[in-house]
């Protein structure tokens, strides 16, 4: 490893986690605050900003009408894509997404296949012919770590904000009528994703801010809604002690409960 | 934009010669470099033009296709502008360095065009149907002031285009098949007469000059490019390059800008006219001459 | 899980720290640890998938395969010059890098007389220094006994696996010696896996290049067979 | 785990400096390692090497999903990797799949670690990827065929190091599942791994005999 | 589906179910347009007035410097980074460049934004990159470019005036050198009538086509306010000639009370972080 | 902080004349200073004539010819090393720049036998002084100065060193001497007068 890197983390360790603390003043296992906003942007059919720490993430989601897939007619599209802008983070280029947007976007895609986050059902107006498109894009505005979990509180707040009109579609004509009552849409279930750092066999951080992730020899994401695991996330990098994904389970439930409420609160 | 580099003597000669009202070439600041104006060049467009602006080639086409509007506007027609900026224009060209210059020249066209430009004429069954107009412009050579030349070279073509006349439409339930005239002498032209053309005035020290050369461009501390109608209307303003300007050099650069854009407008009418009236005995000279 | 012993198929991670050093950690200082090994904390570990040897109970290693050359002091390697700097060559050595070449480190340089050799041309030459720090550099300068360093001409090269070319390096190679009893030939083996051939014509030139690496997964019973096919297709 | 499930060829791409070809059940993919080699001044790191990992489609093209995968190679490799012992290099690992039935990505992280077994690169450790589905009734299948993910309610790719200890290095999960299961599962797969490592050995055993 | 590489894509052809009630929609713009004949806005907005300007720098902490600008709904973010080597270049140049990305979040219009960048947002991002330029040192960052980005969250009118704004606060809060601070406003003309700050459905109906001679269309001028000087002018729709000096000095006049209350955002800014220094 | 003078970028802060002259965060125009960054006036009277100064939250900071910078070594042949500054007359910078150090600016004697793998390794954090610029768009750097050179070093064996000589290093841990070539470490004195 990098000499300066091991140095660094070789202070961090003496200065604070030798004694239960972080740069930040949190505890080892403590996340950090988070404060949720929704319904702000007016041009979006639903949306959230949320602030964990000085993470930001803005989540805007667009209905649209158009033709289902042919081997699934019956079922609406779901598409969440996350966006890491080059303004969020000095490493990031301006061009094509980064690897890393494209890990969170598939990641986060594949945590909502798995829970049925939504029943894409509801999203059919007429079988084969149209079907609802949400399109959920989630910015990021502060990279300042842990992501992931911040788009996943974004991306639920803003689906429990959606509100849909009734539309009519007349089969012979192929004419459409949009009548203005509007319905929310029913979500199965609320996951949480918190992210571990794991700073070395001994320690490990909650919620690690961008520097400590730096420092971090590897990341771990717990998703679950505070019952069911919905994913046990770790791409690689050195390795996990199986009582450190132990703890990590436990508060992972616990944060679930915290932002269940948070979300509930805004309400 | 362009290889010409300048040297600090050189900058300053130019810079001289225009606070003296006599530039590089002989022109004082209002003039114009000579232009060459030929119309319906190219047979099988619906309306071309080519024009020369000093060392500066443009040919514009257009042709026109039939659409469906937009929802939101049933009742407009569509016009789409492209310019292609070739390679031989100038070496800069080369690969994708025209594409930034070809996107700004085609969203300022149609910016500056579109408040005066009724697309409802393009209109053929309300929510329906709609002529769908390509203009399609393409740089030959590149020798300064492109913004003016390639707005004069599109309003040529425009008022030389002609859309096919409707002979018939057939209904069908909502669908409407619509006959075009086999003969194609049966036309309508399209009235462009009221379309704007670009106004270039590059700021040089501390006057402006119009219709600038590379160089002059070069030495330039920015440009302003009114859009103007032949009744005097701005439609459009652009700034071009870094600098900066008072708020009374700004209002006296429109302000002549406009009076220059009332006659360049007057002028291209004339040459207009004349080249459509004297349609019988008109001298081709094609592109080789 | 495994059972470790000297001569047996041994994976990265493997702890060897007990048969090496067979609890006699004072002895430490006594061990030589080759390729293939590691030392983290006290504790001898394998980082190589191979056969672990042993010599005269002083040096340890790991033999494996390996296709790619990672230069070593002293090796003799064959490369080819890839390019030209104002005071160097810079040759293709196989390795990660390209190693250079000082214009004066040939035998009888000098500032004046600059050896004349063209892009693309073979040399053999001796590694003169390899740090991981920087380009290996190379020297053709020949010293007493050494073989004849400097431009290759007129010859074929081709190009084998490291362990192979080490194989062959060793004098009581059989197959290297039986060619010779039908046909006169020169070889050098260079480190780095590269072959240089020359024989009196091309055909015998690229008949001895293909057996040799026709060889390469022959058990020493089957190579008699392969000299009589060789001698063969030369009288063709 | 038996010769029928995992089948190996390493060394057949010639230009490669490692490779391996790898099927698990009728997945299979082709693992080919390049480098050390230079690499771009942009990727050089002063004090080690980099890996780079592509992952490649029968079919050309890859999605977004595709390149999540290729991700959890690239961080499971370098790891494995002693990569300080090659600075300013960059090591090159092309995953190509050949046909998809299931455990793709697991099939993707053995061949990996035999390709690059093969390349004769300083590893730290090896590593070994097991998949295992879930039923409907809790039951636990290692190693699963495409059917039984299609109707299984959870699926899990664990990897493992080859160190005495249990060190989990990845792991990717799909679908709803309970934290008693998947430590079940981590202690059936953990001592699945030490089969996959002892089929390791016999393929440098089979591959070392003609040296 | 059609395959991307890089993002989740729908189907093609898709259609904003908005488009539906577009009856409703012209209805509204009816009814603003008929309002504003008798000098009232739909916000309830004197004609001349701004709308509220909200400003909080410093909120993209991994950027050098940042602003989050809020004017009524349209809301944008914008970031300036430390100056960096510009990739693949091999002359010296004796100034710095501005690298300029202007962007819309998909959700931020009426009708959904692509996520590649549409002429539109080159012509913003150019006008944009123009209006800052001649404000920032760039000799002090001699052959080095510094980023500029804009997100837009939610386009509400005057964008890219807003934009402007924004960046100028973006560039003092990461300390980048500037010889005057930059501020931008628009204004919305709508038969011969003058408004300040139009929204985004004033702005559709200044630009919309009618018959009459009457003035229309939008202007938009950044403006140095201790220089005196105007670093961006751009207009469009159809104006008489003799309309723009008041037109200017309208905006000039506007940006100067603008840059009141970017400065005493700035200078809160100074304080609260001297103070916070000291009590360290 | 009642009686300081806050200021932002434009503003007018006083003439230039024989007394006052244009310091950090300050720009001139047509004879007077004006201030280029948001900030607090401060006047340093410390010599004869007073320097008026803009003291900001932050600084930008390019590394200039004549500056001297820290720097990485991060590749090294034998003609010269690449660095990457890191920071410039003590101000740590957030971004890296790239920057090279020919042969020739190893040191002022013997140029003719510096063997740069003697000098520095990949890794070491050197003192050096920019250049002035050629035609090349990357810095040159000099160390040709006896307060200039490697200042910060690792062993073969990853452990600090400390310098022993003015060419060599001694491990702290194996107590291994390599060879660099190593700066002088200057009183404080000293170096506020260099700067």
């Amino acid at each position: 490893m990098n000499s300066i890197k091991l140095n660094i983390q070789e202070t961090y360790i003496k200065e604070y986690l030798a004694l239960q603390k972080r740069s930040d003043g949190r505890g080892l296992t403590g996340f950090r605050d988070a404060s949720l906003n929704i319904n702000s942007i007016h041009t979006a059919d639903g949306s959230s900003v949320i602030k964990i720490g000085n993470t930001a993430v803005v989540c805007g989601i667009k209905a649209e009408l158009g033709i289902p897939k042919a081997e699934s007619p019956d079922v609406g599209y779901l598409l969440v894509n996350v966006e890491l802008p080059s303004l969020c983070y000095k490493k990031i280029r301006p061009g094509i997404p980064c690897d890393e947007a494209m890990e969170t976007t598939s990641f986060l895609n594949e945590v909502c296949n798995n829970c049925k986050i939504l029943d894409l059902q509801q999203l059919c107006i007429c079988v084969d012919k149209l079907v609802w498109i949400l399109s959920c894009d989630i910015y990021c505005l502060n990279y300042d770590g842990s992501v992931l979990d911040a788009c996943f509180v974004a991306l639920l707040s803003a689906l429990q904000t959606v509100k849909l009109p009734e539309v009519k579609y007349d089969k012979e004509t192929d004419e459409i009528n949009v009548i203005e009552d509007y319905k929310f849409l029913k979500l199965n279930c609320l996951p949480v994703a918190s992210t571990f750092g794991v700073f070395n066999d001994k320690y490990i951080l909650a919620d690690p801010t961008e520097e400590e992730e730096q420092l971090c020899i590897s990341k771990f994401s717990v998703v679950t809604d505070g019952n069911l695991l919905f994913s046990l996330h770790k791409p690689g990098g050195n390795y996990i002690k199986d009582n450190q994904i132990q703890n990590c389970v436990k508060y992972a439930k616990i944060r679930a409960k915290t932002v269940h409420e948070l979300i509930k609160s805004v309400q | 934009m362009s290889l010409v580099s300048l040297n600090e003597g050189e900058k300053v000669y130019i810079i001289h010669g225009v606070e003296e009202n006599f530039r590089c070439d002989g022109r004082s600041r209002q003039d114009y470099r000579p232009l060459e104006l030929e119309m319906d060049i190219v047979s099988n467009a619906n309306g071309s033009a080519r024009l020369r602006l000093a060392n500066s080639d443009i040919l514009v086409c257009v042709k026109v296709e039939i659409d469906t509007p937009l929802p939101e506007t049933p009742n407009d027609g569509k016009i789409e502008y492209f310019v292609d900026c070739s390679a031989n224009a100038t070496p800069t060209f080369e690969g994708r360095g025209g594409e930034q210059l070809a996107a700004e020249l085609s969203r300022f066209l149609s910016l500056a065009h579109c408040p005066v430009f009724n697309l409802s004429k393009l209109c053929i069954v309300s929510g329906q149907s709609c002529w769908k107009l390509f203009v399609d412009v393409l740089i030959l050579e590149c020798g300064g002031n492109l913004f003016d030349a390639v707005s004069l070279a599109a309003k040529a073509a425009l008022c030389n285009t002609s859309l096919p006349n409707i002979v018939g439409t057939y209904e069908d339930g909502k669908n409407i098949d619509l006959q075009i005239s086999d003969d194609p002498f049966d036309t309508k032209p399209l009235d462009a007469r009221d379309l704007p053309v670009l106004v270039s005035l590059c700021k040089i020290g501390n006057n402006y000059v119009a219709d600038p050369t590379i160089e002059e461009e070069i030495c330039g501390a920015g440009c302003i490019v009114i859009s103007v109608t032949p009744k005097g209307k701005v439609s459009a303003v652009l700034k071009k390059g870094a600098g900066s300007f008072m708020p009374d050099t700004l209002n006296e650069i429109i302000m002549s800008g406009s009076q220059i854009g009332v006659l360049l407008n007057k002028a291209l009418e004339e040459t207009i006219t004349k080249d459509m009236s004297s349609n019988v005995c008109k001298q081709r000279f094609g592109f080789l001459k | 899980m495994l059972s470790m012993e000297f001569n047996n198929v041994v994976l990265p991670s493997n702890d060897v720290s007990h048969i090496i050093l067979k609890g006699d950690i004072c002895k430490k200082n006594e061990k030589i640890i080759g390729p293939g090994l590691k030392i983290v904390d006290n504790k001898i570990f394998v980082c190589n998938s191979g056969v672990l040897k042993c010599k005269d109970e002083k040096l340890f290693w790991v033999e494996y395969r390996k296709k790619k050359y990672s230069p070593a002091k002293d090796d003799i390697v064959i490369g080819i010059v890839a390019a030209k700097t104002s005071e160097m060559y810079k040759v293709d050595i196989g390795a990660s890098e390209l190693a250079t070449l000082p214009y004066l480190a040939f035998t009888n340089a000098t500032k004046k007389n600059r050896p004349d050799i063209k892009l693309g041309n073979v040399i053999a030459a001796k590694i003169k220094m390899a740090t991981p720090y920087m380009e290996s550099e190379i020297s053709c300068v020949e010293y007493a006994n050494s073989i004849i360093l400097g431009q290759l001409e007129n010859g074929f090269l081709i190009t084998v696996n490291l362990n192979y070319a080490l194989q062959l390096r060793k004098s009581n190679s059989k197959l290297l010696y039986h060619l010779g009893q039908f046909v006169p030939y020169e070889i050098v083996i260079g480190a780095n896996g590269k072959i240089w051939i020359k024989s009196a014509s091309v055909r015998t030139t690229i008949a001895i290049g293909n057996v040799i690496l026709k060889a390469e997964h022959l058990k020493e019973e089957d190579i008699p067979l392969l000299i009589k096919n060789f001698n063969k297709s030369l009288n063709v | 785990m038996n010769e029928e499930f995992l089948k190996c060829r390493l060394g057949f791409i010639g230009n490669s400096d490692g490779s391996a070809y790898v099927s698990q059940c009728k997945t299979t993919v082709a693992v080919s390692v390049v480098g050390p080699f230079e690499p771009k001044s942009s990727k050089c790191l002063y004090d080690r090497g980099t890996v780079d990992v592509t992952f490649r489609r029968k079919t050309g093209s890859i999605t977004v999903h595709d390149k999540m995968l290729e991700g959890i190679m690239q961080s499971t490799c370098e790891e494995a990797l002693i990569v300080e012992q090659y600075p300013r290099t960059s090591i090159a690992v092309t995953v190509q799949e050949m046909q998809d039935r299931g455990n793709l990505l697991a099939t993707c992280l053995n061949a990996s670690c035999l390709a690059l077994m093969d390349s004769g690169i300083s590893m730290h450790h090896l590593f070994a990827a097991i998949s295992c589905a879930i039923t409907d009734s809790e039951e636990i299948i290692l190693n699963p065929d495409e059917l039984q993910i299609n109707s299984s309610v959870a699926y899990f790719t664990l990897v493992f190091s080859s160190s005495e200890s249990r060190q989990l290095l990845t792991s990717h999960t799909t679908g709803k599942f309970s934290h008693s299961i998947y430590l079940q599962c981590m202690d059936k797969c953990f001592a699945a791994t030490r089969e996959v490592f002892s089929f390791y050995e016999n393929m440098i055993k089979k591959q070392l005999i003609y040296c | 589906m059609p395959t991307n590489l890089y993002r989740f894509q729908g189907p093609e052809g898709t259609i904003p179910y908005q488009h539906y009630l577009i009856d409703k929609n012209n209805t509204k713009l009816t009814k603003i347009a008929t309002a504003l004949m008798k000098n009232e806005r739909c916000d309830g907005r004197d004609i001349s007035a701004h709308r509220n300007l909200c400003i909080k720098t410093g909120i993209v902490t991994q950027a050098k410097g940042s602003a989050y600008v809020e004017k009524g709904h349209t809301k944008l973010l914008c970031s300036v980074f430390d100056p960096k080597e510009v990739p693949n270049k091999v002359e010296y140049a004796k100034t710095g460049e501005l690298q300029c990305e202007f962007k819309f979040a998909t959700f931020s219009c009426r009708q959904r934004r692509n996520y590649t960048r549409d002429s539109e947002e080159r012509q913003l991002c150019n006008e944009f990159r123009r209006a800052i330029e001649p404000a920032v040192c760039r000799g002090e960052f001699a052959n080095f470019e510094i980023q500029v980005n804009v997100l837009v969250l939610e386009n509400d009118g005057s964008v890219l005036s807003t934009a402007i704004t924004a960046a100028g606060l973006a560039l003092m809060d990461g300390c980048i050198p500037m010889y005057d601070m930059i501020v931008a406003s628009s204004l919305g003309i709508f038969k011969n009538t003058i408004l300040v700050d139009p929204t985004y459905d004033e702005e559709t109906l200044c630009l919309s086509w009618t018959e009459d001679e009457e003035n229309r269309g939008t202007v938009m001028l950044a403006y140095m306010v201790s220089l005196e000087q105007i670093t961006e002018f751009s207009q469009n729709g159809s104006m008489d000639i003799n309309m723009f000096p008041e037109y200017v000095q309208l905006l000039i006049d506007q940006n100067c009370k603008i840059n009141k209350l970017v400065q005493s955002a700035a200078i809160t800014d100074v304080i609260g972080h001297f103070e916070s220094q000291t009590t360290d | 902080m009642e009686n300081k003078i806050i200021c932002v970028p434009g503003q007018r802060l006083c003439q230039v004349d024989a007394t006052h002259t244009q310091g950090k965060g300050t720009y001139k125009r047509q004879d007077y200073i004006y201030s280029s960054v948001a900030g607090i006036v401060n006047v340093d009277d410390s010599n004869k004539i007073s320097v008026i100064e803009v003291l900001s939250k932050d600084k930008t900071i390019v590394p200039a010819p004549g500056d001297i910078v820290t720097a990485m070594v991060t590749t090294i042949n034998q003609d010269m090393c690449k660095c990457l500054i890191t920071s410039v007359c003590g101000h740590e910078l957030n971004e890296t720049y790239r920057s090279s150090l020919r042969k020739q600016d190893v040191r002022t004697k013997e140029i003719d036998k510096i063997d740069m793998l003697q000098c520095f390794r990949p890794g070491d954090i050197i003192l050096a002084r920019i250049l002035p610029m050629t035609e090349a768009h990357t810095f040159k750097l000099t160390t040709a100065e006896n307060e200039l050179g490697v200042v910060i070093a690792c062993s073969e064996y990853g452990f600090p060193m400390i310098p022993i000589s003015w060419t060599e290093m001694q491990c702290t841990k194996t107590n291994v001497i390599e060879t660099r070539k190593v700066a002088k470490i200057v009183q404080e004195k000293k170096t506020a007068e260099n700067v």
